[in-house]
């Protein structure tokens, strides 16, 4: 669907109104990324749909010009799935947080998931509701306290990457709102997925969440406790390149023998799952990312698959008869 | 000698594994086929597969013909086929005095009647039975018996009998058999064994009936007077799922329906299930609001979008629903109610979704409502639903109910490029120098720009909106100015909807309001006091909202205004808030259609009541 | 010389990050424990957090406080405290002719006007300010100063000016500073240097008052008569939140919340949440649904069950209270209604969803329906909704909106062993011999058997059950009886709740008939105008479902009635088409409450109408 | 909750109700051994929950005399949540149908295994929708021709046991209906379980979708197609025992080598989630059992760890004056 004409700049996506996101919140950066991403894949405006459910979040698409929706909560991937089925040249970006997509909409994203239908989901994972100020969301860490949880909270958090794979995922990955580079090679990737693509960016509200993210990607730790993935390569990471990941006995543990490192297979589901489960160390960067059949062209291809028919055709098949 | 009637009602009855359905619906094909007007109404039972033998297991299809136009399924059968001990239990109570009744004798013994629950066992024990006519007949016996030669199971055999009865059947109404023969041969082509089965024992039943033909009546029913043309069986569900195929046809669009199964509305997705070569896509979502949703995305991306449901689906759908209002984009909502509330009698009928539709969401929403009132006219009403729609912008909630999803009647098959050929819509110009997603024209409609056009990129949601760009305002006369506006469009819609016919005189004592599927029975009764030279008029309402502009003229030419409806008084709540008036409700909520008789019965009261009012 | 005042309206106004919700807290607090009566209303920015100066990032606080009864926090301030140009700009069109203005000089720079949006950049250039009188107090600079001494970095001094704007305040309308000064030790005891320069801060505020004592007016206001008693301050949430603690300790029950955050219902789920040791079981549940469903579940099983939402939640659960209209389970549904159709205006306050809840759901469900009226009753209808519940076993709704419920009044404390003290419930008795689940008493409340009680075992369900014995039921007459047993439940609460009152003379020329948080300015301008010697009366209705019984009477005692909403007319639609009346309404949809002002002329303009009609 | 009076039978458990599913369903079989393992528990009546939704599956409460509601379509286990939360000592138990848990319940599936709420999730899974007469469900084979799906479905199925997993289950098992004994010894361990316990049991519809699990649990297959699992012995079956599930390269593959084959854990969640991808043999019994904290039970400590406080208290306390 890309067009010839000159190329558009991220500024280009830029629309005329006023960004109402607190000074500092994680959102800005996400915003100029998928702007920067759109302009190197060379989309045309109109070729490009946001759909949102309704969060801090959910705000994006007033910020990018392109066609777009701001829609009720929860139902933006429901949404984006009748976009892209009826017509599945469009580039579909659902745009949701972690109480929008996990929560409420939480049984859309399985679905979605499910059929593989070629969008992208951008998950803003803040790790509570920021709109509403403040109350636990399902992505909070056990014990936190909030709003809703003055002592903290009961349950335990969803891993957003688990559960993507439980229902089916063909691509997964992991991304920060704080290194824009990785973001913005992560939403290439994503795009460029045939099938559903979630993107979960871990987002700093810097009002009702502030640091949450700092044990792994805090300026001190981060080298210490997050490592890349790179299809094929080991999965080595720390400060001196001094750590490595490696294969327990059917779990990732962390040591510092180097040449037993993981070697990252984003086609490994077992591998997967099992990075989701590290404790000390977060992935950044594609956990999964397999092909399989893809529901928005499948269905397309029914439809087109014979000559159109006319409705009068129906109407007179079958059992008829005449009075005269 | 054959007795000529006018009309007659036939209950097919018997176990849901006995074929019951099969041999209404070859009954009243047959009887289209020759020139009959027919309505139909099948009444499953709501198990899957209920014990055989069992009053929950009965199965029944109801059959109306005449040589007149039939305008109900009718109620009370003037002749009951009862297979099986069960099915005379449950359907005797239903059947106009004097009936006659075919009896299935070899159903008839100890375990059938012990099966059905019946304390006696045997037919002279059932004291009531003297007021009906009997015409006894081994049916099983004797098909297995016509079937000896035949190279079949005996299971397969005796699977045949309802062929036999129909046989006897076409006999005693003096129906065509070779219609069905047709049929068989073609139904059943290559398994040579099946069609010689069932051509034999739907003759055999046929032949019984020349045996017995000095004890039993005979009858003929003329031709009906109908319109010239060609003419099918279509059932409402049908109907619908043909006239939204129709409408996207005539605007130019693909046709994308986003549902989720729910009785008794599923059988429209599966319908339309069927014609991907239509550029039809049937998205089965994982619950209601998803499929609502997918459908107002796939509006947004500019597909004629549907979404079919009964009340509880409804109910999931209003939050979505609302959005839909808010964003203004064609959808069309298809409600065929059951009973409630809640879960209610989910196989059954009522009207009691109407305040729902209107109301069921928060905030000032207002949508098009539109109902269907039979079988026969779902095709129209659906098309309809989507052409408002599309030139309004605006979401539209077609009405129909169990009665008609599942009823079905002969329909004269339109000329579609005549009748059904064009709906303009409103897409944005790509002229248009600064376009603006919510620059209404003269009737209010805002330009509708589809992702993919250039230039038209625009961002639309569910947060209040500027009148003149479009952006988020919280600007608290923008508020009050955007609720009227969307009011106001809504409204005049009634410009572009037919006046309100009236079925008598424009002025008189009583006025009876009516809505959906009640439209037959009503139409009859009142059609019967009319004959009678009361001062009795009917309007029927198809549109809902807003209503036709002349019914509030219309109502005031009248002393009284009656409303007959299956709930509570619903539309009489509306109709007396609107035009400040006093018109009188007739309920019933049993799931079950109005009779005929309990119509006349209430009108007849209500013309009294009015007479002496005037005294 | 100080004026003595009935009463006056001040409106704090500045950045979110200003602290005006503190300082308006303060004020009406102190005023509060002064005696006088007080109303307040919060105003945020829809932004969490707007960019500094902005527009959108003002946030205010409107105290009225009077020397007399007071119902609203008031129309139009007398005066306004404007720490920056982009708050004088918001609220510069909101105030009283003449009003005062009290100005922060310091932040009206350049950069404050550019911010802010205006195109000029001093105050002079604004015309319209010659018609106020305006107080200019250099409020940053001289905070910072009057800190100088204290050990604090320069950004948390300048933090405390709102404390300076406070002690102002205190000065020009005779506050005891003294409350807030305790206050502040309390609040930031251990941080000497916070407790010292707040403190500080809040006296040069006082004393530049007095240094400027000659050039202004000084006012005081006297003590309000107020009833005797023990009183605290509470808005409408957490007078909900605690009505149904109440409620929960009367019944011997224990509370169970299931919900979903969603403005403006929030706040009753956070309070409720810090209440375990209440016995409180706040569940926040994964979306709407959920919380509606897990409060079935804990209703099944022997809780106080309570659901909080907004107007698109309970749109999400109608399904589900249709099934708890089914079971006849207690179930309260608090609903604080917000702006809408759709997400619409999310921190506006509107009355719009009066037909949602009476209609919003599939086939015929009536559920009792209440209305809170201001912050001070909604303790004791959050109170009244759950013994009805209980007492009645149906879901009550009770209805807010984000007016009442971010609006607080002092409130005096009642005596709970008085007046809240014992809620009968409707207990399956041991005893019974023959356990039916639905075997109604004489109000036609059917047993209440919780789970773990022995030989009560019983299964409910969304089906249609049977009269007598509460099984499945697909019978006919047994449906419409069902239908109409449970109308005739609901409509019998009628006898269990009081009289309506009447506000007047219970006969004459105009009745307004209002409901919910429009109480205050609705009542006030009725008070004016029967002060004027007008022949209209007020009834203000807080039972809206069933109505009280000499509802219709009275209405018959008026020549015309008047309902005013902040809707399109919602009520209006209910009582006309009840009453068979022709009342009008009066609307807005502005997200904004009603002002006394324009609700007088529209009484005025009615009550010149009907005396025309006289004629 | 047990009593000590006199242990009732599995026929005590009956209600008066006709039951009405096909003859031939499934969901007889499930009917019985349900009440037979209530008896086997000891379970008095007034102390069990049964709730259901929607569904053929769900008239199940109808059937059991106990406590019971059978609800709306998709929100048994919603209900269930509150019934548990407000009176941990019950017993109660979830029946849902692949439709009714999967489909329109997925949202409340998941979160309660996120929570661990200690409720029994009863799946009965017929891959249909029966009471709506034969559409595809979320567990409908791909490519499988329904009512809704003339010429096969386009989406790919759910694996409940995958599902499950990715939510964060504690407690997962698959057994079948055709196979009482082994259905009844793991809704014994379901029972016993302290947490989310989810029991996926294959059930045959003879109506629409008859035969689903032939390839599987046929006569003809069930030796050579299924393995039974238990904690702690090797994964070995076939007719002759002569086959065995083997570690792979990070998934599961079956050999004949019996001495390699896998030992059953359940508390190796990477085994879990690869048992449910085997394609060949379906693994029958507990994939999962792992003990961690408790929603109810937490909730309830919360609760009642002071002593019970009056609301009189509250009212007065804070900021209060007198005015005299
Ligand atoms: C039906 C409905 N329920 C609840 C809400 C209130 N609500 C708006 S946003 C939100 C949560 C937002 O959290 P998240 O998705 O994480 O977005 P964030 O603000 O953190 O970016 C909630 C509960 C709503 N608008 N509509
Ligand atoms: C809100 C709502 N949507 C749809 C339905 C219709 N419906 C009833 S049961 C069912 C599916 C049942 O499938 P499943 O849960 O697999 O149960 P089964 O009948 O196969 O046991 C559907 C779609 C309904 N009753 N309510
Ligand atoms: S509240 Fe948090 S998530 Fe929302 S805009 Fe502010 S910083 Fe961002
Ligand atoms: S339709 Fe299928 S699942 Fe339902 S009762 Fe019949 S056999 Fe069982
Ligand atoms: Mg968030
Ligand atoms: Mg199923």
């Amino acid at each position: 669907m890309q067009s010839n004409s000159e190329k558009l700049s991220a500024k280009d996506f830029a629309t005329d109104q006023a960004i109402r996101w607190c000074p500092g919140c994680g959102d800005y950066a996400i915003l100029n990324s998928v702007k920067k991403v759109l302009s190197t894949l060379g989309k045309r405006k109109e070729d490009v749909v946001f759909i949102s459910g309704i969060g801090c979040s959910s705000r994006f698409p007033y910020y990018v010009d392109t066609y777009g929706m701001h829609s009720i909560h929860g139902r933006a991937v429901a949404i984006a799935t009748g976009t892209k089925v009826h017509n599945p040249l469009l580039s579909v970006w659902a745009i949701t947080g972690d109480g929008d997509g996990l929560a409420i909409g939480g049984n859309h994203f399985i679905h979605a998931l499910r059929r593989n239908i070629n969008i992208n989901i951008l998950i803003f994972n803040n790790e509570i509701y920021g709109l509403t100020k403040g109350q636990y969301s399902p992505t909070s860490q056990l014990g936190q306290r909030t709003k809703t949880s003055p002592l903290g909270t009961i349950e335990k958090p969803f891993d957003p990457a688990m559960l993507a794979l439980g229902a089916g995922a063909t691509f997964f990955a992991r991304t920060t709102a704080s290194d824009p580079k990785h973001l913005q090679e992560i939403l290439l990737r994503a795009e460029a997925h045939c099938g559903t693509s979630v993107v979960e960016i871990y987002q700093n509200c810097v009002i009702f969440n502030d640091e949450a993210f700092e044990q792994f990607l805090g300026k001190e730790n981060r080298d210490d406790h997050s490592v890349v993935l790179q299809h094929g390569k080991p999965l080595v990471f720390g400060k001196g390149l001094d750590k490595a990941v490696q294969w327990g006995h059917h779990e990732l543990l962390v040591s510092t023998a180097l040449d037993t490192a993981v070697i990252h297979d984003e086609q490994n589901l077992s591998l997967s799952f099992l990075l989701a489960r590290l404790e000390t160390v977060k992935p950044l960067g594609v956990y999964r990312c397999v092909q399989e059949a893809e529901y928005a062209s499948n269905m397309d291809d029914g439809v087109k698959k014979e000559s159109r028919k006319q409705v009068s055709e129906l109407l007179h098949s079958g059992s008829t008869w005449e009075i005269e | 000698m054959k007795t000529t009637l006018e009309h007659i009602i036939i209950l097919f009855s018997g176990d849901s594994g006995d074929g019951m359905q099969l041999t209404g619906t070859q009954f009243s094909d047959t009887s289209a086929r020759m020139g009959n007007d027919i309505a139909t109404f099948p009444d499953y039972p709501s198990e899957i597969r209920a014990p055989s033998g069992s009053v929950f297991g009965v199965s029944g299809f109801q059959v109306h013909i005449g040589a007149r136009e039939i305008y109900t399924p009718g109620d009370q059968p003037d002749v009951l086929v009862a297979m099986n001990p069960a099915a005379l239990k449950v359907k005797l109570p239903l059947l106009k005095k004097g009936a006659t009744i075919i009896i299935n004798d070899d159903a008839f013994d100890r375990s059938g009647f012990k099966k059905a629950g019946y304390e006696v066992s045997s037919l002279e024990a059932i004291g009531e039975l003297k007021n009906f006519k009997l015409i006894h007949a081994p049916i099983t016996s004797q098909t297995e018996r016509a079937l000896e030669a035949i190279d079949l199971d005996n299971k397969s055999k005796r699977r045949c009998k309802n062929f036999y009865a129909l046989g006897l059947c076409y006999f005693i109404f003096s129906r065509d058999p070779n219609l069905t023969k047709a049929w068989i041969r073609e139904k059943f082509e290559g398994k040579d064994a099946l069609v010689n089965a069932n051509i034999a024992a739907l003759e055999a039943g046929y032949h019984f009936g020349e045996t017995i033909e000095a004890s039993i009546s005979i009858y003929q029913i003329p031709e009906a007077p109908l319109e010239k043309g060609t003419y099918r069986q279509i059932n409402g569900n049908t109907g619908i799922a043909w006239g939204l195929m129709q409408a996207a046809e005539a605007s130019g669009l693909d046709l994308f329906i986003g549902s989720y199964p729910i009785t008794p509305a599923t059988d429209i997705l599966q319908e339309l299930s069927k014609h991907a070569g239509f550029g039809v896509r049937t998205f089965q979502a994982e619950d209601e609001i998803a499929a609502i949703c997918a459908a107002i995305g796939a509006s947004f991306s500019g597909a004629l979008a549907v979404t079919t449901t009964s009340g509880p689906g409804l109910a999931l759908k209003s939050e979505a629903l609302n959005l839909a209002v808010m964003l203004e984009l064609p959808l069309v909502v298809i409600n065929v109610q059951r009973g409630g509330p809640s879960t209610g009698l989910p196989t059954k009928t009522e009207q009691a979704d109407l305040l729902q539709v209107f109301y069921g969401r928060n905030g000032e929403s207002p949508v098009i409502v539109l109902a269907a009132s039979r079988p026969g006219d779902t095709f129209a009403m659906a098309f309809e639903a989507a052409r408002l729609s599309l030139q309004h912008m605006t979401p539209v909630v077609l009405l129909s109910d169990g009665f008609i999803a599942n009823g079905s009647e002969p329909w004269r098959i339109p000329d579609l490029r005549e009748e059904y050929h064009h709906i303009p819509i409103h897409l944005a110009q790509a002229s248009e120098e600064d376009f603006k997603p919510y620059n209404r024209n003269l009737q209010l409609v805002r330009p509708w720009a589809i992702p993919g056009t250039e230039g038209m990129q625009h961002r639309i949601g569910g947060l209040e909106k500027d009148f003149e760009t479009g952006d988020v305002s919280y600007d608290p006369e923008n508020q009050e100015k955007m609720v009227e506006v969307r009011a106001k469009k809504v409204s005049m819609v009634a410009s572009n909807i037919p006046e309100q016919q009236v079925e008598g005189k424009t002025h008189g004592q009583l006025l009876v309001i009516s809505w959906g599927g009640t439209y037959g029975a009503v139409r009859t009764a009142v059609k019967r006091l009319q004959v009678q030279g009361h001062e009795i008029s009917l309007v029927h309402l198809t549109y809902l909202n807003p209503f036709p502009k002349n019914l509030g003229p219309l109502i005031a030419n009248f002393k009284q205004v009656l409303i007959p409806e299956l709930n509570k008084g619903q539309l009489l709540r509306i109709i007396n808030a609107q035009f400040h008036c006093e018109a009188k409700g007739y309920h019933k909520v049993q799931g079950l259609p109005f009779t005929i008789s309990e119509l006349i019965t209430a009108f007849e009261k209500e013309l009294k009541l009015v007479e002496y009012a005037k005294q």
